[in-house]
């Protein structure tokens, strides 16, 4: 028998070796992008609405408290939609023939809500409660960015589970005194009643027990 | 053949024997008179061929060893991390370091690496995959896998010469001796 | 040998999908399952156009009403969530609740929302309208001479303004007649009253006041109004181990109840004996009467029970079961009275009733009304005769000859599919209205939700039918109680509390006639002596289409999905038969075959048939379950009589039991002991099967959270109702799995009722088993992906979403509480059970295991209320959703790490036991022993 | 001394010839063509059951609560013991020096392999969600939540993983040097070219040949650390539960002795069609078959001894529910499976002890099925009767296969002997190096 390889065969043999390693590690690190991309999490995803609403118009412009539309915030898992009703009591006499506010008085007229979509959206079988997390001093701004900054509102953290994680391990940097957690640009200053409220924590607090599944999972 | 030996550039002498004592013989042969750059092919392992040109210990053992150990570090490392300090849960009233309920996956890790390394390392080690190498074009060679043994003396070696070298090869009982052209 | 393959599909599904679609479906499942891992998808968020008052979204609201079945109401609260009513629980001001409520009441949400509820008008069968109907209705009325040939059927009308409705349209057209027909609410009650007092009374028993209880088959704790009140009543006298004395309880019946094994002293006794027993004991208590002849062993015990009603006089009780002939009901009036019982353990109380009567007479003159072809036009009104009538009537037949036939009802059922119209009938939780308890107490009813389909209520019906211009529900109840002073008020604090001020009736003095029962019916017991009795769990049939209590297993036999002949252990040897051999049953001539069931308890020569299975109509999940007990029945004798021929058949019915096995084997899982023994050794529970001490162990002890939740379960006063189950399945959403999954040991009840029969001394004994919450769980160790955890506060977790469904840890339970969804049994198609679920659990995908949380979802909310306050959970503040429904209050949940805690209390008492303690799984779950109080003459 | 394990007549170039014979004759021949079309067969019957088992979900199996665990993984636990017979004679055999290995090692690694890969259906496919088996892996999710190395699962996940991943390399490794005689001996260009590849230039260097036989020896040593802990933690998925009838000391050895019970029962039974069909009388001889016979027997009165034993503990261990389940499985409603699994595995291959049963290629033949079906009956009786009836009386239950669970069984036989048939077609199925090596030795014969 003659040779049946060419002489190029020995370096191409060892080269798809290697490559074959290269490309592996390549799918690894792509899968691992992948999922925690804005393409899966939506996040900084721009969504379509009903309405041109904007956060930052309201609540950085105008200053209105995020509770006024959010209402059961403090008082229920769920923060609360604020109902067509809430958007007229101002837009019946502001900006009360603007075109871009036409569905809103359209749904005041007929009584067909509005129909936003979901910007924060968890999966069914876990579950959030809103007014805990207030009362406990977390600031809207943790979870749902500087909305005062959104002329279009999105959602500002990936809202994975190994984010929830993140803080759960370990609240007490993200604790504010009660007036701070409805501020916008609040920016920790080590006031007292900061320390304070992050040693009460860390004093009143299993450090397990907010990583328990069923704080979050039923 | 001998116009392919005339175009290309020989690269050294295929010295072929009937058997394995007879390689062996001729190894020795070649090692004492001095011959350096040598191999020897057989379609078997045969005792004492490798120590005959010269050959005496590989470096297997440790990379294996090395392998073994690492495994069993990544193993009880990953296990402990993981459980005890990433994320520590009750689990059924155990210690979140539950080492015993460890040694399963750390001994399956030892192995695992171990293994790896043996075989990658072997084939580091002897440079394969090689599809190609000159002796290949010796049609004879073909028998190297079958039932026939081979003296490989390389042109590169500074006591090659292409009539002495050959002469030398018959001298030690070759049946033939072919010419490796590049 | 057991057969070595099966066929494998789910046959009677719940949904019950056809091979294609389930296939289909099934497929998408698993591309959707296969995509899970990519983009979530988008979702709308839907704000209200105008928030309603009083409303926080996403808090659930709380709102009194009532709910009637048959003769006896319930005052419930109802859950709503975001106008959603979810699941029904007592209401503690209500005097036949007390916060309690059984399976039939809390399933009523079911029934709210089954999608084969009767939802258009109907005529001949096709879809129509209500005002095609009302035109042709207004014809036939004004047809009718102020109302001659016209007949309104109901059923037992307890609601004073549907009563006053009626009396008024009576008056209007004096032509026209009223009936009654409630198939499973006896008339032998009042009947006995007017024999022994001349009028129609029925007696209240007052169990805190009893020591001696006789019931003669009168099943007070299983059956009939207020036994939710003596459930709890009873069981306050069951507490010996905290110093009250013990009462004691013999009960003899035909077939096994719920009192029955409850009894310090049961005996299976035929009809025949029973009376003879009555007039022995009246006999031997001072009473003249005429004996029967009794031979032992029901003498002797006769004799022991007389004895003690003496012994203690004003402080004992004999109760008569409503299945009784009048004459033994007048006999137990006598023995009251003449004890001095009246007054004391037992007064006397107006029948509910708008209109007390004999229901068996009302249809029998309605039936030869029809046969003389008196009657034009029927309308009838939450009832359904053309299944539910006596065979012997035949009402269909004369039903189909009536020129005009209306039925109003929930289910387009038998007699609906005879009739010319047929009318949705509203659900009570979506109609106005009122309901009167069985001590007077008037509960003003408010619907929880819109209709949801075009269903009216009876009263609304009424007025549509009758009123020149109909009126709301709502205008109707307020003009009934309009006449009340300061009537705003009266109406927003009768809404709120459940119960109408002053309605309660005050108890009757009366005094029995002096000669009683001194001529005897012509005896004759010949052959086998059959018993019809109401379902355990779907009555006469109207919760036949209600998955949970079909699936429910019956508190005797742990059959589901079923009805069979229930026969004692001797018959079945006698006849040769086994569980499921097909039996010929012969009444009175009329033929029915059966499946048979062997019943240890039962009495020996009697044959128990339930009423209320073989539907042929009335929704997808009723059809063609079990046989129809009512083929037997007789307009004579509605509870069935001597003389019954039975016979062995070829063939076999498959029946599908939730437990096989109703020996113990010697394993003492429910610990049990006399008083005297209790007293001589009080921890004999704890020394059966010891468990290691808290110190013996490898490991360091993990140190409990904020909050260590456990529960313990008193079996002494647990009296196997099942009301815990049934609250359980609506709490946590369990799905129903149907018939052939259940024959194959894939029921999804997290909380399971066990039976255990004993011989020496013959009784039963239940034992309610949740997941145990092991402190060392063996199933969290073998889990591969940590989806079972324990909490902080010792909970054992379960994590749905990261389940990957080995059932590894089903293995390694040794109580056996785990269950697993092999199909995707939660009905994610059917548009109205989206409805009904419970928001705050997660419904459970295929493939993934489940089990008992300890109503996680109530611990969270309360953790929430109680850290925004800044304090603990109080004790209490946690009410798993067995404990609310349990009656008897046999389950206490709380927190072991308060010492001051009821829980405490419980786990510090001697009969404070683990079950399967020697295996070291440390379950904070545990069992108080059950304890019995055996009279002196019977202990030998 | 001793007959010589090749036949007289052999040389260096016919063993040569004649083992690559099989391999590089042009048409395959009938009966393979049967056998393989056979197999196929009942390999397509596995994927359809397959497919129809994720449509429908794990309820169209028999398993329920109480008996969760059913075929699936009787069947898991009979592959993997199958597949150790193969890890031991080429490891296990090769450290203790014994020359009779050479000629079966190769077809007991090959069917080590593809055993072990139908095994590892069988736990993937029994889950409620397979398709999130991967969880059992630790990789960085984003959940931040990891496996529990606590349960044995995880064990056999790990255990599993990494005994395919050893066998095929030591499989691979040993192959080289025939890879190289048939690139070198294949007349057609395409399969001295696939050959070639797959033989990655191996020359039969000496350099090489030291290095290879290092390798070889130390994969030897680590597969036989492997094939014992393999089963042992196998039998952890049961001695590590609580249940009567499993939680027992005594598994892993008597899991492992099982294995390799099983595993030499499989060898034969592939072994003795193989050599009368294709001739290979002179290289696996009658010597070969006797040896083999031998350790079955041995092995087999271990397992006898751990049947033994584990009634001697439910007596002497005085525990009523170990002692319930021994009664159980003995009277219960599986007895016959449980008299049955003695019958096959204990009773029949005593016959073993005569000289002229292991003498007889078919008797041994009939012998090793037999405890092929009883290795399996034991999984059955250890899997079911432990299960259905376990502590509490109220949860006691039954279990009935569906034929779903026949199909998934029978299929995996198909898919295990489609793999067998292509290899014998297209791989040596004895090593031609070891061979000749063996003939160079003095007291093999040589012309």
């Amino acid at each position: 028998m003659a040779q049946i390889f060419h002489p190029f065969t020995n370096a191409l043999s060892r080269a798809s070796l290697v490559l074959a390693l290269v490309l592996l590690l390549a799918v690894l690190v792509f899968a691992f992008k992948l999922y925690r991309s804005p393409y899966l999490t939506w996040a900084g995803v721009l969504l379509e609405q009903p309405v041109a609403f904007s956060h930052q118009h309201h609540v950085g412009g105008l200053g209105i408290d995020c509770r006024y539309c959010h209402a059961s915030v403090e008082r229920s898992a769920f923060a609360g939609m604020p109902s067509t009703k809430t958007c007229m009591s101002c837009h019946s006499q502001v900006w009360s023939d603007s075109p871009a506010l036409e569905p809103v008085r359209d749904s005041w007229r007929s009584g067909r809500a509005l129909e936003w979509v979901r910007v924060h959206n968890l999966p069914d079988y876990a579950y959030f409660d809103h007014s805990i997390h207030v009362k406990r001093g977390v600031g809207c701004v943790s979870c749902h960015g500087r909305v005062d900054e959104m002329p279009w509102t999105f959602r500002a953290k990936s809202l994975q589970m190994g984010w929830c994680l993140d803080c759960h391990r370990n609240p007490s940097p993200a604790l504010r005194p009660q007036p701070a957690v409805f501020q916008m640009g609040w920016k920790p200053t080590g006031s007292p009643e900061e320390r304070q409220v992050r040693e009460w924590f860390s004093r009143h607090h299993d450090a397990l027990a907010l990583t328990n599944c069923t704080v979050c999972h039923r | 053949m001998n116009t392919a030996t005339e175009r290309a550039p020989s690269c050294g002498l295929l010295a072929e024997f009937a058997d394995h004592k007879a390689l062996v013989a001729a190894a020795r042969g070649a090692y004492a008179a001095g011959y350096r750059r040598l191999d020897a092919f057989s379609p078997f392992p045969v005792e004492g061929l490798s120590e005959a040109i010269g050959f005496h210990r590989d470096a297997l053992a440790p990379v294996v060893l090395g392998g073994g150990v690492l495994g069993a570090g990544v193993g009880y490392a990953m296990q402990y991390y993981l459980s005890a300090v990433h994320y520590p849960l009750n689990v059924g009233g155990r210690p979140l370091h539950s080492w015993p309920a460890f040694v399963p996956v750390i001994y399956e890790m030892t192995i695992l690496f171990a293994a790896l390394a043996a075989v990658f390392g072997m084939l580091l080690l002897n440079g394969l995959p090689r599809p190609y190498h000159p002796v290949f074009n010796v049609p004879a060679f073909a028998r190297a896998s079958r039932d026939r043994f081979f003296l490989y003396i390389e042109s590169s070696d500074p006591l090659f010469d292409l009539q002495d070298t050959r002469r030398f090869l018959r001298r030690q009982g070759a049946l033939d001796v072919a010419d490796v052209p590049a | 040998m057991p057969p070595l393959t099966i066929d494998e599909w789910p046959e009677g599904w719940p949904t019950d999908l056809s091979r294609r679609d389930f296939l289909k479906w099934s497929g998408a499942s698993l591309a959707l399952a296969l995509l899970s891992a990519c983009r979530q998808p988008l979702e709308k968020i839907i704000p209200y156009g105008q928030e309603p008052e009083n409303l926080v979204a996403g808090k659930p609201l709380s709102f009194a009403t009532a709910l009637a079945q048959g003769r006896s109401a319930c005052g419930v609260l109802v859950t709503s969530h975001m106008g959603r009513p979810t699941r029904i629980d007592g209401n503690p001001r209500h005097p036949d609740s007390l916060g309690a409520a059984d399976i039939f009441t809390q399933a009523e949400i079911l029934n709210l929302y089954d999608p084969d509820r009767s939802q258009v008008v109907l005529e001949a069968g096709q879809p129509s309208h209500w005002q095609t109907f009302a035109a042709a209705w207004t014809r036939v009325l004004s047809g009718l001479r102020n109302g001659e040939g016209l007949r309104i059927l109901t059923g037992a009308v307890i609601s004073p303004s549907l009563g006053d409705q009626l009396s008024r349209i009576l008056k209007r057209y004096p032509g026209a007649r009223w009936h009654q027909y409630e198939p499973v609410a006896s008339d032998a009650p009042q009947e006995g009253s007017l024999l022994a007092f001349g009028r129609r009374l029925l007696p209240r028993y007052r169990l805190r006041e009893a020591e001696i209880i006789v019931s003669l088959d009168s099943d007070f704790l299983g059956s009939g109004p207020g036994r939710l009140a003596y459930a709890r009543e009873f069981a306050s006298r069951r507490r010996p181990e905290r110093g009250q004395p013990m009462s004691r309880l013999y009960v003899a019946e035909g077939t096994p109840s719920i009192t029955g094994s409850m009894a310090d002293h049961h005996l299976p006794a035929s009809q025949l004996q029973i009376e003879a027993m009555a007039r022995q004991i009246a006999w031997a208590c001072g009473a003249r009467c005429a004996r029967l002849p009794l031979e032992e062993p029901a003498r002797r015990w006769a004799a022991a029970a007389a004895a003690d009603l003496k012994r203690s006089r004003g402080r004992g009780l004999l109760a008569v079961g409503e299945f009784q002939p009048p004459m033994v009901h007048a006999l137990a009036h006598a023995v009251n009275h003449a004890l001095g019982n009246a007054g004391s353990t037992v007064e006397y109380l107006p029948p509910p009733d708008f209109r007390p009567e004999s229901h068996a007479r009302s249809m029998g003159t309605l039936a030869r009304d029809m046969g003389a072809g008196r009657v034009s036009a029927l309308v009838t009104v939450d009832c359904n005769p053309a299944y539910a009538a006596p065979a012997d009537l035949d009402f269909p037949g004369l039903y189909r000859r009536l020129p005009f036939r209306v039925h109003a009802g929930h289910y387009a059922d038998e007699t609906a599919a005879i009739s010319h119209w047929h009318l949705p009938l509203a659900h009570p939780l979506e109609s106005w209205g009122d309901l009167r308890a069985s001590d007077g107490t008037v509960t003003l009813c408010q619907p929880l939700i819109a209709p949801l389909y075009e269903g009216k209520s009876a009263s609304e019906l009424l007025s549509a039918l009758f009123d020149e211009n109909p009126r709301s529900g709502y205008e109707l109840l307020r003009a009934r109680w309009r006449h009340r002073p300061s009537f705003e008020r009266f109406w927003l604090e009768s809404l709120s509390e459940g119960v109408v001020a002053g309605t309660r009736y005050s108890p009757q003095r009366v005094e029995p006639r002096r000669t009683l029962a001194e001529r005897l019916e012509p005896v004759s017991q010949a052959g086998y002596e059959l018993l019809l009795r109401p379902d355990p769990t779907v009555l006469d049939g109207r919760h036949a289409n209600n998955g949970w209590l079909q699936e429910l297993p019956k508190p005797q036999t742990t059959l589901t999905w079923d009805n069979a002949a229930l026969i004692s252990p001797l018959t079945a040897r006698t006849l040769e038969v086994e569980n499921g051999d097909l039996l010929e049953l012969r009444f009175r001539g009329r033929l029915l075959e059966a499946p048979a069931w062997v019943l240890a308890n039962q009495a020996e020569r009697s044959v128990t048939l339930h009423l209320g299975y073989g539907r042929r109509a009335g929704g997808k999940t009723a059809a063609g379950l079990g046989v129809d007990a009512y083929a037997l029945r007789q307009g004579a004798e509605p509870w069935g009589g001597s003389g019954l021929e039975l016979a062995k058949r070829s063939g076999r019915r498959a029946l599908a039991a939730t437990q096989g096995h109703h020996s113990m084997e010697g394993r003492r899982h429910v610990r049990a002991a006399t008083l005297a023994q209790f007293k001589a050794r009080p921890d004999f529970a704890r020394q059966t099967e010891p468990g290691p001490a808290a110190e013996e162990s490898l490991y360091p002890r993990w140190e409990p959270g904020e909050y260590a939740w456990g529960m313990t379960v008193n079996l002494n006063s647990c009296i196997g109702c099942s009301a815990c189950v049934i609250a359980c399945q609506a709490e946590n959403n369990s799905p129903v799995v149907g018939k052939q999954e259940v024959l194959r040991g894939r029921e999804m009840h997290w909380l399971r009722v066990d039976r255990y029969v004993e011989e020496h001394p013959p009784r039963m004994l239940h034992q309610p088993v949740p997941c145990m919450h092991c402190e060392n769980a063996p199933c969290e160790l073998v889990c591969p992906v940590g989806a079972t955890v324990h909490s902080q506060e010792g909970l054992n977790e379960m994590v749905y979403n990261r389940c990957v469904g080995t059932r590894y840890c089903s293995n390694n339970c040794p109580y056996k509480v785990r269950r697993f969804n092999f199909f995707q049994y939660a009905d994610l198609k059917t548009e109205s059970l989206k409805m009904l679920r419970n928001p705050e659990v997660s419904v459970r995908e295929r493939g993934v295991m489940e089990k008992c949380t300890y109503c996680v979802q109530r611990i969270s909310a309360a953790r929430i209320a109680a850290k925004k306050e800044g304090r603990r959970i109080r004790d209490g503040e946690v009410v798993t959703a067995c404990q609310a429904a349990c009656p008897a209050e046999a389950i206490v949940f709380g927190d072991l790490r308060d010492a001051q805690s009821r829980l405490s209390g419980q786990k510090a008492d001697p009969l404070n036991y683990d079950l399967l303690a020697s295996l070291g799984t440390r379950p904070r779950t545990s069992y108080l022993a059950r304890l019995t109080n055996p009279a002196p003459e019977l202990a030998s | 001394m001793n007959r010589p394990w090749i036949g007289p007549e052999h040389t260096y170039a016919s063993v040569t010839d004649k083992i690559s014979a099989i391999v590089l004759t042009e048409k395959a021949p009938r009966a393979w063509l049967w056998g393989f079309g056979v197999s196929l067969l009942l390999l397509s019957m596995l994927v359809a059951a397959t497919v129809y088992l994720f449509a429908a979900g794990i309820g169209v199996w028999g398993v329920n609560v109480p008996v969760s665990w059913g075929f699936a993984i009787i069947n898991f636990v009979w592959w993997i013991g199958i597949g150790h017979a193969g890890t031991l004679i080429s490891a296990i055999l090769l450290l203790l020096r014994q020359k009779w290995r050479t000629s079966i090692n190769r077809f007991a690694e090959a069917m080590t392999l593809f055993a072990v890969v139908c095994a590892a259906l069988f736990p993937v496919l029994h889950l409620g969600r397979p398709d999130k088996f991967y969880w059992l892996i630790p990789y960085p999710s984003t959940m931040g939540v990891w496996p529990q190395f606590r349960s044995p699962l995880i064990w056999d996940f790990f255990a599993i993983s990494t005994y395919g991943t050893v066998s095929l390399l030591f499989w691979y490794v040993g192959l080289i040097p025939d890879l190289a005689t048939l690139r070198d001996g294949a007349r057609r260009p395409w399969a001295s070219k696939v050959y070639g590849f797959l033989a990655m230039g191996w020359r039969g260097s000496a350099r090489h040949w030291h290095r290879y036989e290092t390798a070889y020896l130390l994969l030897a040593g680590l597969a036989t650390a492997l094939v014992v802990s393999v089963h042992s933690i196998v039998s952890l998925d049961f001695a590590a539960s609580l249940l009567p009838g499993w939680h027992t000391t005594i598994f892993p050895p008597y899991f492992v002795s099982g294995a390799i019970y099983s595993g030499f029962a499989m060898v034969l039974t592939l072994a003795i069609p193989l050599r009368a069909y294709y001739g290979l009388e002179a290289f696996i001889t009658e010597r070969h078959l006797n040896n083999m016979a031998n350790v079955m027997l041995a092995t087999g009165l271990i397992v006898a001894y751990g049947y033994l034993m584990e009634h001697f503990m439910s007596w002497y261990g005085e525990n009523a529910y170990e002692h319930a389940v021994t009664i159980n499985r003995m009277r219960g409603p599986y007895a016959p499976a449980y008299w049955a699994l003695l019958l096959f595995n204990v009773i029949i291959p005593q016959s073993l002890w005569w000289r002229r049963v292991r003498a007889s290629p078919w008797a041994l033949l009939a012998v090793s099925l037999s405890v092929n079906l009883g290795m399996w009956l034991e999984r059955f009786v250890i899997v079911i009767t432990s299960l259905h009836r376990d502590f509490l009386v109220s949860s006691w239950g039954m279990y009935y296969p569906t034929r779903w669970d026949w199909a998934t069984f029978l299929g995996s036989l198909g898919l295990f002997f489609t793999a067998m048939f292509l290899f014998i077609r297209f791989l040596p199925v004895i090593s031609v190096s070891e061979t000749r090596e063996l003939l160079s030795e003095p007291g093999a014969s040589r012309s």
